[in-house]
């Protein structure tokens, strides 16, 4: 069973999300876009290209000058939106990703270089992100922690 | 095992169209149209994402219709014959193409405004019968 | 150092807090609500439920949103059945009357424009062209330069009416929209096919009819009567033959998806020419007016080679058997004179003898 | 295969039998172009973007319509009028991106929001939803009748940013339908229009006679208020079909910023000269940011109330929501700010040329 985070679990959750080709439709489509994720010292690089997620691997926090934006969020508050996705198929109306962002003071999408055209990406793919994390519900995940919701 | 044409073998196909994500996937339409094979009418109606509806109608039904598909019955034959070896409707059997070669044409219409509800629907009822590959039929 | 703490960015982010609502200042002073417009409806109570459609705009018109008056007098873009406010500065419509724009399918329409839509880079197999003659495959990619010209005309062309509509109808001014999106996937789509084969683009067109179209001012009317009845019955029996003389699936893709939306434009054009006939007293005299001269034009561009021509070869397999192209192309002319004079009738425009021998000639075919 | 010059020759030959003019084949663009697909993607604009056919001239005095590369034609008519054709007037680097973007990335408001999900509200929540749908169904079209008349304006040597905003004209008739849609959907109707918004006065999308101006207002100023709208909806949604819509109309708009963005980012890097001109454009969106009158975030607007409503959960809640509506309009100016900067006209916000007013928001 994959762990969250990891590359092994992008991956699966990457193929799930690829297969699915009705998240191609209404409102998803081609997004290219490079994404990192943030989870404690932990930094992925996820890589949009297309139709799909083409490539999840580990970078340094350094290298995310080179993403698009990228999700950083209080490890818990990772844990408790995957959570509500694999109990919910998506996520419901209090863990969307545009939700998560504003209704946070630290707000979840961010730029390493400050250049609102890259950050506007979030919101140009928003569908597509979110269909990405939904389709979390399809994987089997271990957390390496147990968390009380907020 | 249906006999084509008959009410049984349009609803076979209409089923297993409506069960094809592709045919869906085309679009919505509403329009309603005859097939003519010899003597033989039916008219099928199409709603939003399906076909809704066949059934026999006579010569006065064909006045109701948007527009009817007229063969004789071995061109029908062997057109539904083509779909069942090859799939699908291949380039030189689309409706358009058979419409073009055929002498005279296939599609029909007293009324151009209705006529033209063909060209708008025209790969939903191509998709329509190539349903009917997988549909077990007797002649 | 190690790299990775070098290439530390520079600018630090404190680490996340757990989340939390939205931080909000609790001292600022929150004036007093109004609520004036709390109450501000004309109809309330509505409550519209999808259909096997979906909730389409046609099942919105209920109650008194679904009047449609003969005439709008607001000048600004309130949208139909909303509360007005006095005292809006005007923008200034040009089209206020209901038969100078309406049609009864419009709503509908748009809605199928949606539902068919199609994606020229993804829906159309591109992989499937192969290397044709030189000839065939100059003749398609003059045919291609044309149909590509003759959609941007069509995208031009709605563009300068759109602004003039008045948001009375608002569905037809969302159907013309979806014709618009339609044009430019034609005219992207044609380009497309002319760069995708080894040849390029041709010639552009004398632009005799595109002239005629792009200077249609005095009414949208006039303007649908040859953009949409006219050049466009004219285009979509191209689309027809296009897909029937088509040398590989792309080109079957292309053109029967581009005819599915011709069609649709098709079936608006008649709806509206039909509506503006029945409507006012001298349209039928009016659009004869045009139709005598506009046929002429039409006829007089048709000499010029640049779309029969290479329809000939196309329809031939190449310049050695254009002859009998050109015979096939006598029957899509007939076709579609036949289908343009059945279309006239069907608005109210009889043509009879006015009709120029330039396209009468074809009936034979 | 035979080379063209052999074609031709034999073409011209069989022409005079057959009383064929075929002068057509060889008068014609560049030869022996094959652009081949993505392999992710399909045959994409930027695909053909290829030999002679790629390049843009930086001025043109193409009035016929003629395709980019096409042959031209001695006689042809002069039917463009086109007033648009200087590059730079309209140019950004990834038009075409954008414009096979937004096709893919079409939804339908019949089929892909999910209406069933919508219940029955207070009224007072009710009410506030449809006073947000009433103007977002009108100002949403301002920005499809708008562009359509730069469309016909601009020469087709521009073709990509042509196509996008054609794009866009489709997108905008979109959230005109679905934001009537949401109005009727749940026991309500539409309800007070806006008051100055989408009329005709100075400094108006409507009257720019510059498309660049036109494209800070509309792109810039305008959409990037709207997108915050959306974002906020999202937030505050009642039901999935509303949190759908805004989602959906979100990214369609966040494109439009983008075509926005890149556009003044060409011009600030082609024709530095323009700026201070831009400047002042920006002076005037600033200006309509904080007025009220663009922007249904500002204050004292029945638009704000509305949403003061919708975020609070109702009437009864109206200061919480007034709060949380400044808090997000803090997010929008920052959002905003970040914007121009990416554009390369970010010295407005050192030299203190910016509105002070919305620094003053953004610093809250």
């Amino acid at each position: 069973m994959p762990v969250f985070p990891s590359v092994e679990w992008f991956d699966a959750v990457s193929r799930s999300f690829n297969s699915d080709e009705a998240n191609r439709t209404a409102g998803g489509g081609i997004a290219d876009a490079g994404v990192g994720i943030i989870f404690e010292d932990q930094v992925f690089l996820l890589n949009f290209a297309g139709y799909e997620c083409e490539k999840a691997s580990v970078i340094q926090r350094s290298d995310l000058e080179n993403t698009d934006f990228y999700l950083e969020m209080h490890p818990d508050d990772w844990i408790e939106m995957l959570i509500n996705i694999q109990q919910n198929g998506t996520a419901d109306m209090n863990y969307t990703l545009n939700t998560l962002d504003l209704d946070s003071e630290d707000g979840l999408a961010k730029s390493a270089t400050d250049d609102q055209y890259r950050l506007d990406k979030f919101f140009r793919f928003n569908q597509t992100i979110q269909f990405f994390f939904d389709a979390s519900s399809d994987v089997e995940t271990e957390f390496d922690r147990e968390i009380t919701p907020a | 095992m249906p006999v084509f044409p008959s009410i049984e073998w349009f609803d076979t196909v209409r089923t297993a169209a409506n069960e094809t994500p592709e045919f869906r996937a085309l679009g919505s339409n509403e329009t309603n149209f005859g097939v003519k094979v010899g003597d033989q009418l039916i008219r099928l109606d199409f709603y939003a994402f399906e076909c809704v509806s066949v059934a026999e109608i006579d010569e006065d039904g064909l006045l109701d219709v948007d527009f009817y598909l007229e063969m004789e019955p071995e061109r029908w034959q062997s057109f539904i014959q083509h779909i069942q070896s090859n799939g699908v409707a291949d380039a030189q059997h689309t409706f358009n193409t058979l419409d073009l070669n055929e002498p005279g044409g296939i599609l029909r219409s007293h009324d151009p405004y209705r006529r033209n509800n063909f060209f708008r629907y025209h790969l939903t009822i191509q998709k329509f019968f190539d349903s009917a590959a997988a549909v077990e039929t007797t002649y | 150092m190690a790299e990775s703490e070098e290439k530390q960015p520079t600018k630090t982010t404190p680490p996340p807090r757990r989340r939390r609502n939205l931080k909000i200042d609790h001292d600022v002073e929150v004036p007093e609500p109004g609520y004036a417009w709390m109450p501000r409806t004309l109809e309330w109570g509505v409550r519209v439920k999808p259909g096997a459609k979906g909730m389409t705009m046609q099942g919105l018109n209920v109650g008194i949103y679904g009047e449609i008056p003969d005439r709008w007098d607001e000048q600004t873009r309130m949208p139909r059945g909303a509360y007005p406010m006095a005292g809006i500065p005007p923008i200034g419509f040009a089209l206020r009357e209901k038969r100078e724009v309406w049609a009864d399918n419009a709503a509908d329409l748009y809605e199928e424009a949606i539902q068919r839509r199609w994606i020229p880079a993804s829906d159309i197999p591109w992989n499937t062209l192969e290397p044709l003659p030189d000839d065939v495959e100059a003749a398609m990619c003059q045919l291609c330069t044309e149909l590509s010209q003759a959609a941007n005309v069509e995208f031009e062309t709605i563009g300068y009416w759109l602004q003039h509509m008045s948001y009375g109808y608002h569905e037809v001014k969302l159907f013309l929209a979806s014709n618009m999106f339609d044009a430019g996937r034609h005219h992207e789509a044609f380009r497309k096919r002319a760069l995708a084969n080894g040849g390029g683009l041709g010639i552009e067109s004398k632009g005799e009819i595109n002239r005629m179209i792009l200077e249609s001012k005095g009414g949208w009317s006039e303007t649908s009567l040859l953009l949409h009845l006219l050049r466009g019955l004219f285009i979509q029996t191209i689309y027809r033959y296009g897909e029937r003389f088509a040398h590989n699936p792309a080109e079957k893709v292309m053109f029967a998806r581009a005819l599915q939306d011709k069609a649709r434009h098709t079936a608006y054009g008649l709806q509206h020419l039909r509506y503006a006939v029945t409507h006012k007293q001298d349209k039928a005299l009016v659009f004869q007016q045009l139709l005598n001269i506009g046929e002429r034009v039409f006829a007089r561009e048709l000499q010029e080679p640049v779309v029969l021509e290479p329809l000939a070869v196309i329809f031939g397999g190449g310049i050695e058997g254009a002859k009998a192209g050109m015979r096939e192309v006598h029957h899509m002319m007939g076709d579609f004179v036949r289908s343009y004079l059945a279309s006239t009738d069907w608005i109210g425009v009889h043509r009879g003898r006015a009709f120029p021998k330039g396209l009468s000639r074809y009936l034979e075919a | 295969m035979s080379t063209q010059q052999q074609s031709l020759e034999a073409v011209k030959d069989y022409a005079d039998d057959y009383d064929l003019k075929l002068d057509w084949l060889d008068t014609r663009g560049e030869w022996g172009i094959k652009a081949t697909p993505d392999a992710r993607k399909g045959l994409t604009l930027e695909d053909i973007q290829t030999g002679s056919y790629g390049e843009v001239p930086d001025h043109t005095d193409n009035m016929t319509g003629r395709l980019r590369g096409a042959a031209q034609r001695e006689g042809a008519y002069r039917t463009g009028g086109y007033t648009v054709r200087t590059k730079s007037d309209i140019w950004l680097t990834n038009a075409a991106m954008l414009y096979e973007e937004a096709l893919q990335r079409q939804w339908s408001s019949a089929t892909d929001i999910p209406w069933d999900t919508i219940k029955p509200l207070p009224d007072d929540v009710e009410r506030a939803q449809c006073q947000l749908a009433t103007f977002l169904t009108e100002v949403e079209f301002v920005a499809a009748d708008v562009p359509g008349k730069w469309v016909a304006a601009t020469s087709p040597d521009y073709f990509e940013p042509r196509m996008f905003l054609i794009t866009q004209i489709m997108d905008e008739s979109r959230h005109l339908d679905v934001f009537r849609k949401r109005a009727f959907a749940n026991g309500g109707g539409l309800m007070q229009r806006p008051d100055v918004t989408t009329s005709g006065v100075v400094g108006s999308i409507d009257l720019s006679k510059d498309f660049t101006e036109m494209s800070s207002r509309l792109h810039i100023s305008g959409e990037g208020a709207v997108l915050t709208i959306f974002r906020m909806g999202e937030l505050m949604a009642y039901n999935e079909a509303e949190k759908y819509m805004y989602r959906l109309c979100g990214q369609d708009e966040s494109r439009h910023v983008a075509f926005g963005v890149m556009h003044m980012r060409y011009l600030a890097e082609t024709e530095p000269e323009r700026k201070a001109e831009v400047h002042a454009y920006l002076d005037e969106g600033e200006r309509a940011l904080v007025a009220g009158n663009q922007n249904p975030a500002a204050r004292d607007t029945a638009q704000s109330e509305a949403l003061a409503v919708l975020l609070g959960g109702g009437q009864k809640h109206y200061d919480e929501g007034y709060k949380k509506l400044l808090a997000i309009r803090k997010r929008q100016s920052r959002e905003y700010i970040q914007r121009i900067k990416s554009a390369g006209f970010g010295e407005r916000f050192e030299n203190g040329r910016a509105n002070p007013e919305l620094m003053e928001y953004a610093k809250a």
